[in-house]
């Protein structure tokens, strides 16, 4: 009966391990289910088998799966490239936003690391665990319950553009790539377009003529970060981290120095 | 005499050479040594017996270990023999660690005892002792590629041994044993019942994922292509082939024709298909040894003695000429820095003669050109297979063949050529010089009566007119080459192919 | 790119069902087997084990084991090779731990320590051996190195020392079942008395088999760990 | 004989290993699946002979009906086999995550097939 029951618990644990977003959910779970294994052996009357899977199933094997996943020592960011505020230079990385999760990082004692993505698998690097902080010139529109988001650290506007283009692209679709928007604009394939303020900045240096370009109004927003659902820690701490930044003046120095 | 001495000596000067670091490529020609001595008085014993056989720890088959050593034993022992003799001369001049000489060990010791393993259980440990050697074979120069091929390979061979052990459980629990032997008489009356033909299906799918067969290892093109070419050189020559072993030995207990014939098909013209429009030289080989997996398929799925001693015969030539093959194309890599033939042919003339006689010996003999080794088998097998369609099908992967190879024929003009390093050379020779003798290297294990009988003038014609019309083939096809889906390659997709695979096999099973 | 997607998780589906249904296919029911089984007649006056399980693994089967011995050895040598001493991971710092985490692990790693011994002592007569208890006394050690640091117990047990106990327990395990040959019997057979089923020194060989294998597998597990500790949250 | 035994579920839980071989994308929960399926294998043998009414196959005399010793034997060797391909495979997957920064399967296979035409 027992035995039963326990059999009956495996299969939707292995759903959840192998259907969870985050890793550490599905290594835990693997676990848990080596150790519901190990108990159904020594029901089964295989105690030597119960040994061997509760002590290499369940103990070694999460262990280096957790040893090689952990996190701590490091802060791990992704992000898409934007002039000015998340950029890279040679091999390392500049811009306002790498300054401020460089100095936050080390606030807390960790490395920085990062890795670049297009703009649209940001959120999904940050759902898969991949991640614990998307940066590059985000503006959090859209909420999705998949992440949480700071406050912001510099306002932005959006400006649309207007053009005689064939195909009518989507809002999105445009923010995608920042070498995709310049080369549409370049080769006048787009309709309209609507861009914030730091991927206008770069387009703005191109031939405008023949586009109307405006700003549009009642869509005030702000830049900020994107940090894991599961970590609302870490996000209060960045919050916190952007604040005293704020009070003290000094995000209004690098700004300064970055945009001006 | 043991027949276990095999293995165990080779773990044995395995673990010496982690110790006598220094000694590695010494301690291997020793290891070689003693495997020759062990060889010659196996072949002797088989002069008189059909096959030797010992329970390991004196126990009864019941409940012990079995070991059975035979003539096909004996013809892939040769056969690591001559290629391990090729593989380390080749790698005189390089500096490796004493690591890699216990990976070579360990990679022969598996060899020898998936050789004589009679059970199915020792089979999977062995296997697995095989994957996790050759994987770590391939990634050793820690290069992104072969990490990544390595890594695809571990997950499909892991893959490939759980779907195995499924097939093993379950004539376990029909049978209550796992030795061969005890299994054969057994299963007298049950041939044809649903589980055996599902556990049927399930080890040939286990054992196919290894053993080069194309639509279960996908792994292979990228994992043959990058790893190192004295590597590559030992995984298709040796380790392939002991994937073909392991069904071959299924198929004496547990009847597997219809499954087997169905692959060798597939897998000899999908892989002449691809190998005939690729044009990097080491993935050309990859996918042609794919296709000549097929052939010897064809040969065990055939069944009939002879057929399957020219099927054990025509893998120990492809594991010359195709391990010969994959050492040339690593000297032809370095002198010209190009993985594509066009390239390297346009800088042919920097290759050093003894690789282009090489080449050429090994092109020939692939191509089956009549005194090598070849067309002798070849002849074996296309001689038993009675029925039309496939001397039909043989032919046709016959061709495919040719018209792989004929992209290599610029290589073979005189030209004035630098001189090789001398290791290399001498690694070249002793491969080329097996395949130049092989007819009399294989009295050892085809009985001459019956080389004798299928060996004859109209033969090696033929021969030639595949060659000729091969050749004008690939002027003709060359210039339109098909969509070949490079697709199926991927992890996700290879294994969809492998489920497919595995449930068509099982419908046609039930079906006839 | 969605289609294809929703069109290969479709075939999946479809496929896995099929091949799950084929593996259920074979286990139909067969009704009881006739035979009686060999091991349950026998086994304890050929071993002198009361473990029927350890008998198969470290007599009648042996063989089997020693290539399992061997997946291990080589899978830990990879382990080391490729994350090797060479390659130095840019983030090596303390494991972040509590003062209550060090004293707990204080406690408890020298029990756990004494079960994995006891496992591979008395593998013989009850469940456990050489794997399992090699695996638990492995990470009893990590324990320890939780309470200590990795460094000190990285330091205090020196890596070449660890590397020839490990391979040397490999080399004699080698030469022992190569002893029997010797005497004209096969090899891997047991010559030593059985001794009374159920005391520690009955088992004939399987005691030494036990305890070397528990060797390797101890080191060879402490090896895979700290080599991860090392390069800990790479992934 | 029941519908619910360790054989059944073990063919479930295969099934379910399978899959999430092919769908997800992550490597790490690629190679949790493939810890699922050669764990699948484990339960189905030693679900074989799994009887309520027999004995643990600790010897206590002659005559008493033990539960098979034999897939026990078979099924510690296949843990430690898995134990050791998952380590290295998770050793290979950390030097591809140290070289191309993702786990996803898709995108490192991209790469390297961009790099090996380059």
């Amino acid at each position: 009966m027992t035995a039963t029951a326990l059999l009956l618990l495996l299969p939707p644990i292995a759903i959840f391990a192998l259907a969870s977003r985050r890793r550490l959910t599905a290594v835990m779970s693997m676990g848990l289910l080596s150790l519901i294994l190990a108990a159904v052996y020594l029901l089964a009357r295989a105690p030597d088998v119960a040994i061997t899977e509760a002590a290499i199933g369940a103990a070694l094997v999460t262990l280096i799966y957790l040893l090689a996943i952990r996190r701590s020592g490091r802060l791990s960011v992704v992000c898409s490239e934007v002039p000015q505020l998340f950029f890279r230079e040679g091999k390392r990385f500049d811009g306002l936003e790498h300054e401020i999760l460089a100095g936050f990082a080390h606030e807390l004692g960790l490395d920085l690391v990062v890795s670049i993505l297009p703009h649209s698998e940001l959120r999904e690097a940050l759902g898969r665990g991949e991640a614990e902080i998307a940066a590059g010139g985000i503006i959090p529109g859209e909420q999705s319950r998949s992440v949480l988001c700071t406050t912001g650290f510099l306002p932005t506007a959006v400006f649309r553009i207007t053009g005689e283009g064939h195909i009518p692209h989507s809002h999105s679709d445009v923010l995608d790539y920042m070498s995709d928007t310049l080369d549409a604009i370049r080769s006048r394939r787009l309709a309209s377009c609507d861009l914030d303020l730091a991927r206008f900045i770069p387009v703005s240096r191109l031939d405008l003529t023949g586009y109307t370009v405006q700003r549009l109004e009642g869509r005030e927003a702000s830049y900020s970060f994107l940090v894991a659902s599961d970590r609302p820690d870490l996000r209060d701490r960045l919050t916190t981290h952007i604040e005293s930044l704020k009070e003290s003046g000094e995000l209004e120095r690098m700004i300064a120095r970055y945009l001006r | 005499m043991s027949i276990a001495l095999l293995p165990l000596f080779h773990f044995l000067f395995g673990v010496a050479s982690l110790i006598w670091k220094k000694g590695g490529k010494r301690l291997f020609y020793l290891a070689l040594v003693i495997d020759s001595a062990i060889i010659a008085s196996l072949a002797q014993h088989l002069l008189h017996q059909t096959s030797i056989s010992i329970v390991l720890g004196g126990w009864g088959r019941d409940i012990g270990i079995e070991l059975v050593a035979d003539r096909v034993t004996l013809a892939f022992s040769i056969l690591a023999v001559l290629l391990g003799f090729a593989v380390v001369t080749y790698l005189w001049r390089d500096h490796l660690r004493g690591y890699f000489h216990l990976l070579l060990h360990l990679l022969f010791g598996s060899v020898f005892a998936m050789l004589v393993a009679h059970d199915l259980f020792n089979i999977y440990v062995v296997m697995e002792l095989l994957t996790l050697v050759s994987s770590l074979l391939i990634g050793y120069r820690r290069k992104p590629q072969q990490i990544w091929a390595s890594l695809n390979y571990l997950m499909l061979a892991a893959l490939g041994m759980g779907v195995y052990l499924f097939g093993v459980a379950i004539i376990y629990y029909h049978t209550g044993t796992i030795n061969m032997t005890l299994l054969a008489d057994r299963l007298v009356g049950a041939q044809g019942q649903g589980w055996l033909i599902a556990a049927a299906i399930l080890l040939v799918a286990g054992i196919a994922i290894k053993a080069g067969i194309f639509v279960f290892s996908l792994w292979l093109p990228a994992a043959h292509a990058t790893a190192h070419s004295a590597v590559s050189a030992l995984l298709s020559g040796l380790v392939i082939k002991m994937g073909i072993v392991a069904l071959l030995r299924l198929s004496l207990v547990i009847d597997m024709q219809l499954p087997l014939l169905v692959l060798g098909a597939v897998t000899g013209l999908l892989g002449a298909l691809y190998a005939a429009y690729t044009y990097d030289l080491k993935r050309m080989l990859a996918f042609h040894t794919m296709s000549q997996v097929g052939y010897m398929l064809i040969g065990i799925g055939v069944g009939s003695e002879l057929a399957i001693i020219g099927s054990v015969a025509y893998a120990v030539g492809h594991g010359l000429f195709k391990g010969l093959l994959f050492l040339t194309s690593g000297e032809v890599v370095r002198t010209t820095g190009s993985k594509l033939i066009p390239e390297q042919i346009s800088l042919r003339e920097h290759i050093p003669r003894a690789t282009r006689v090489a080449l050429t010996i090994g092109t020939l003999a692939i191509m089956g050109a009549p005194p090598l080794a070849g067309f002798c088998a070849k002849c074996l097998i296309a001689e038993e297979s009675a029925a039309l369609l496939l001397q039909v099908l043989l032919g046709v992967i016959s061709l495919g063949t040719v018209v792989s190879f004929a992209k290599l024929l610029p290589f073979f003009v005189y030209h004035r050529a630098p001189v090789g390093p001398r290791p290399i050379t001498i690694s070249f020779s002793i491969l080329g010089m097996a395949i130049v003798g092989f007819l009399p290297l294989s009295f050892s294990f085809v009985p001459r009566s019956q080389w004798m009988a299928e060996l004859n003038p109209y033969q090696a014609a033929e021969g030639m007119a595949i060659i000729a019309i091969g050749i004008i083939t690939y002027r003709l096809i060359r210039k339109h080459p098909p969509a070949l889906s490079q697709h199926i390659f991927r992890l996700e997709e290879a294994i969809l192919v492998i489920l497919a695979a595995l449930i068509g096999l099982f419908a046609l099973h039930v079906a006839f | 790119m969605r289609t294809s997607k929703l069109a290969q998780t479709t075939a999946a589906l479809v496929l896995v069902a099929c091949a799950c249904a084929i593996i259920a296919f074979g286990f139909s029911y067969r009704g009881p087997l006739d035979r009686p089984n060999p091991y349950l007649s026998r086994a304890t006056t050929d071993t002198g084990a009361t473990n029927l399980v350890a008998g198969i693994y470290l007599d009648y089967r042996l063989y089997d084991s020693l290539f399992e011995l061997l997946v291990f050895s080589v899978a830990v040598l990879g382990v080391r090779f490729y994350l090797g001493t060479t390659r130095q991971s840019p983030n090596t710092k303390a494991i972040p731990e509590s003062q209550a985490v060090r004293a707990s692990a204080d406690l408890l790693f020298s029990p756990i320590l004494l079960i994995g011994v006891y496992l591979i002592l008395f593998g013989h007569l009850s469940p456990g051996g050489g794997f399992s208890g090699g695996a638990v006394a492995g990470t009893g050690l990590l324990l320890c190195a939780v309470a200590l640091g990795a460094e000190t117990v990285a330091r205090r047990f020196h890596s070449t020392q660890l590397e020839l106990f490990e391979w040397g327990a490999l080399f004699v395990v080698l030469l022992l079942v190569l002893i029997p040959l010797i005497f004209g019997l096969s090899p891997f057979t047991d010559l030593l008395p059985r001794g009374a089923p159920g005391e520690l020194l009955s088992g004939g060989t399987l005691l030494i088999y036990n305890v070397l294998i528990g060797i390797k597998v101890f080191v060879g597990t402490w090896v895979v760990i700290s080599t991860f500790i090392r390069h800990r949250g790479e992934i | 004989m029941e519908m619910i035994n360790g054989v059944t579920v073990a063919v479930v839980l295969f099934g379910i290993g399978l899959l999430g071989l092919i769908i997800r994308r992550d490597l790490v929960i690629k190679l949790l699946a493939l810890g699922l399926v050669d764990s699948s294998v484990t339960l189905a043998l030693v679900s074989l002979d799994a009887r309520q009414d027999a004995l643990t196959p600790i010897w206590q005399g002659a005559g008493l009906a033990y539960v098979d010793p034999l897939p026990h034997a078979l099924v510690l060797a296949a843990i430690v086999i898995n134990f050791a391909l998952l380590a290295l495979a998770l050793v290979f997957v950390m030097l591809l995550v140290e070289r191309y920064h993702t786990t996803d399967s898709h995108r490192i296979a991209h790469e390297i097939g961009r790099e090996t035409e380059e």
